[in-house]
């Protein structure tokens, strides 16, 4: 464990950078709630991607400019949006169809933990007394949809985000795909975790000691 | 002739008894039947079984419902946002019940329950706390939870325009789980912004046929509750 | 058995009529193929009913003027049909689900046979060398939809269709509520087939002669 | 950019394979994709499980690629109508196989197909020779069969108006299975009768989302089955 905070790594917007060029064009993508929002500012020139978000828009746009709300055109995070031209709406039902049926293509999530084996969790820390809050979680991760988790390295207490066991809930087993940290672009894979990119001035070795599984390098 | 359209919504949630399972729409506040709340509150109807995706923020609409202890159970999937204060303080003093759902699940369930479907079968929450203690089965190889519908006795919901037949749009993400919790319940009630003739709304892009639907009030100019929530307003005033 | 053809008994306008007068105000009504469908022409002064057809319109109006035929309008005969002020368009899970969910008040079907116990047979004949062919039949009695039978009290050649036990493949078990007849209205109850109305000049002798099964009266 | 919109329909169909299931919108001739049908009898595909309510009528459409022997199993709720000449005949024969499903259980397949539900319960059929050899279970006193889900490799659907990213509207009974056969298959290929721009399909009206969409074509001035079969015509001519 590290718990000296570094200045040195990703910042969140390159991270969310990061996540946004493995977005390929013409992706219907879900952005979860927090970090994972940002993605949608850093779409490589000439990619289009299309954003759903679970209360029933396809074609989310960004923010409104101020004065412009309108209390019935939310996200799942429930900040007000906007709807690009060739936008849709649609139920509940219709809209956990897109997510259950593997339409979506790619979803960005935020993590609490992530195991060597790619479980999930992020959406309970099962203490005592917390109030127990899923929203959709657990269904944009019970598909095929690929999942790419974005999430600094460690906790602010520098505790190792990714573990060899989530200690926490599960979201679900085996559903992560990508990590995408301020340390590490990292794959999940069959027999193990991949570094594929290091963050410029760091160190394999610097990232192995934050992180509780052993990691692998492409060879 | 048929005519669902009732004078007030004091009339169109009377019936309401007490025990009842009500399912009410909205995602957060967008397609919150306010109106429809507060008058099931002045109503009294008590130990409801209330299934919302939310609970509702800080003391009006759902949350005044919770606060006035009329609901002994709550089915969602969100249970607190961040002006949700009403849910958690007796949830964590066990004054009122859980059952904590995924969305898509709960959402499935729901769509079910108005579909004439018992039970079916998903992928969601397998390997997951909210799987234990239900039944699983494997389908070509990979594992599903098998969940049973629900059917409400009420429902509220909020919509755009309204016909006398029942006949029902709405605004943009307002719609979320309106349509299907018309479908799933023996009486839908609905709050309109507006009611319409008869052919004015379009019959390809009516998204709840009247079939679903049993009484519908007018309330042109519904409370908007964030603002409500911002001034800390509380129900009733 | 009771082969020669008489004179006797309501015409198929009464029966629909019969039907008709049966059907409350405000009911959501589903009319099978052939002699069902002539009983949206008796609805009596003053009750509005509206009619469902499975493959995707509730508010089906009358036959277009001649010209005036759309062939994307139709019904699930697959005849022209037109749609009234108030009237909507879905897909096919969503109709089917107006069905299977009890959505639908009643249901008007022909049969083949019925039995005693109100099972229905009315999509095969059974034969060998027929192509089978069972549409939304099964769907529709499947529910708790009420379902109203019309049909001619005999076939052709004089055979009861009302039966101790059908012989033809089942579209349904214990699903026909009522049964209109060019002779009789008959209720299926948990106990028997019990005459309601006879028509003019009919006896219940008469009816029961062509009825295999005992029929009871209402005392 | 995204674009979906394809040239022409030989181009739409070039990808299916010899074997591939194909789901085929259409309630009779309403809302049957008979241009994408024709240029799949040209494409040359065989072997394929056909998934649509009907077999075609006279010797175009559906009922062509039949009699051109490019089917060998048709999966349907009702195989034969006032003018369907060439199913019958092949089936009679030994040379085609169906599998007869209840209209509705056929739809509520479809849509579980492309929702992710592998399995669910359906009241239909059950007592009746289409429910042999199903397994069957008990909910609240009442018996249910278990039905399994039906996805495509592609479904060939007709519609009203599409843009470029796939969003679809209908014209009246014609939309039927359409909007569950675009969600369970892999590759959805839709003609229509006129393309627009993005952005004119009203947002709260659209009835299939894009992302079920994989390939549109526009097909302005669409054959209408029921002339060709009044002047016998047959495909191709």
């Amino acid at each position: 464990m590290v718990s000296k905070e570094e200045k040195i790594g990703w910042s969140v917007s390159d991270m969310a950078r990061n996540v946004a060029v493995d977005i390929p064009n013409g992706s219907y993508v879900n952005l979860g709630i927090g970090m994972p929002e940002l993605v949608a500012g850093h779409v490589p020139e000439g990619r289009e991607v299309i954003y759903h978000t679970e209360n029933g828009l396809l074609g989310m746009g960004p923010t409104p400019e101020e004065g412009q709300e309108d209390p019935e055109l939310i996200n799942a995070g429930k900040k007000h949006v906007t709807a690009i031209p060739g936008a849709c709406y649609f139920h509940h039902a219709d809209s956990f169809t897109m997510i259950r049926g593997n339409h979506i293509d790619i979803c960005v999530l935020g993590a609490f933990q992530v195991s060597e084996t790619g479980d999930l969790a992020n959406w309970s820390t099962g203490a005592p007394g917390a109030i127990p809050a899923v929203g959709g979680a657990m269904d944009l991760v019970a598909g095929d949809i690929k999942i790419f988790v974005i999430s600094r390295h460690t906790t602010k207490t520098g505790e190792p985000k990714i573990v060899k066991n989530c200690t926490y809930p599960l979201t679900g087993k085996k559903v992560v795909d990508t990590i995408y940290t301020d340390l590490a672009v990292i794959d999940v894979k069959e027999d193990g975790l991949y570094v594929r990119e290091l963050a410029p001035g760091v160190t394999f070795e610097y990232v192995q000691e934050r992180t509780e599984p052993q990691l692998k390098q492409y060879s | 002739m048929i005519n669902k359209i009732v004078a007030s919504p004091a009339e169109a949630v009377a019936d309401i008894f007490d025990g009842a399972v009500v399912m009410i729409g909205g995602f957060g506040e967008a397609g919150s039947p306010i109106e429809l709340i507060h008058a099931l509150i002045d109503q009294g109807a008590k130990d409801l079984t209330v299934i919302s995706n939310n609970t509702g923020s800080g003391h009006v609409g759902l949350a005044a419902l919770i606060a006035h202890r009329r609901v002994k159970k709550m089915i969602c999937s969100f249970p607190r946002t961040a002006n949700s204060k009403v849910f958690p303080e007796l949830y964590q003093n066990g004054e009122i019940e859980l059952e904590l759902v995924p969305q898509g699940t709960l959402a499935e369930r729901i769509r079910s329950g108005g579909a004439g479907i018992p039970a079916f079968y998903t992928p969601t929450s397998v390997g997951t706390p909210l799987a234990e203690g239900k039944e699983t089965r494997e389908f070509d190889g990979q594992t599903y939870v098998m969940e049973r519908t629900i059917r409400a006795d009420f429902s509220l919901v909020k919509c755009k325009a309204a016909d006398r037949y029942g006949n029902l749009v709405y605004n943009k993400t307002a719609r979320n789980f309106a349509p299907i919790m018309c479908m799933a319940a023996e009486t839908a009630i609905v709050q309109a912004k507006q009611i319409v003739e008869l052919g004015e709304l379009d019959p390809e892009a009516v998204v709840t046929p009247g079939i679903f639907v049993s009484k519908v009030v007018e309330v042109a100019d519904p409370a908007e509750e964030s603002k409500l929530v911002a001034e800390d307003r509380r129900y009733p005033w």
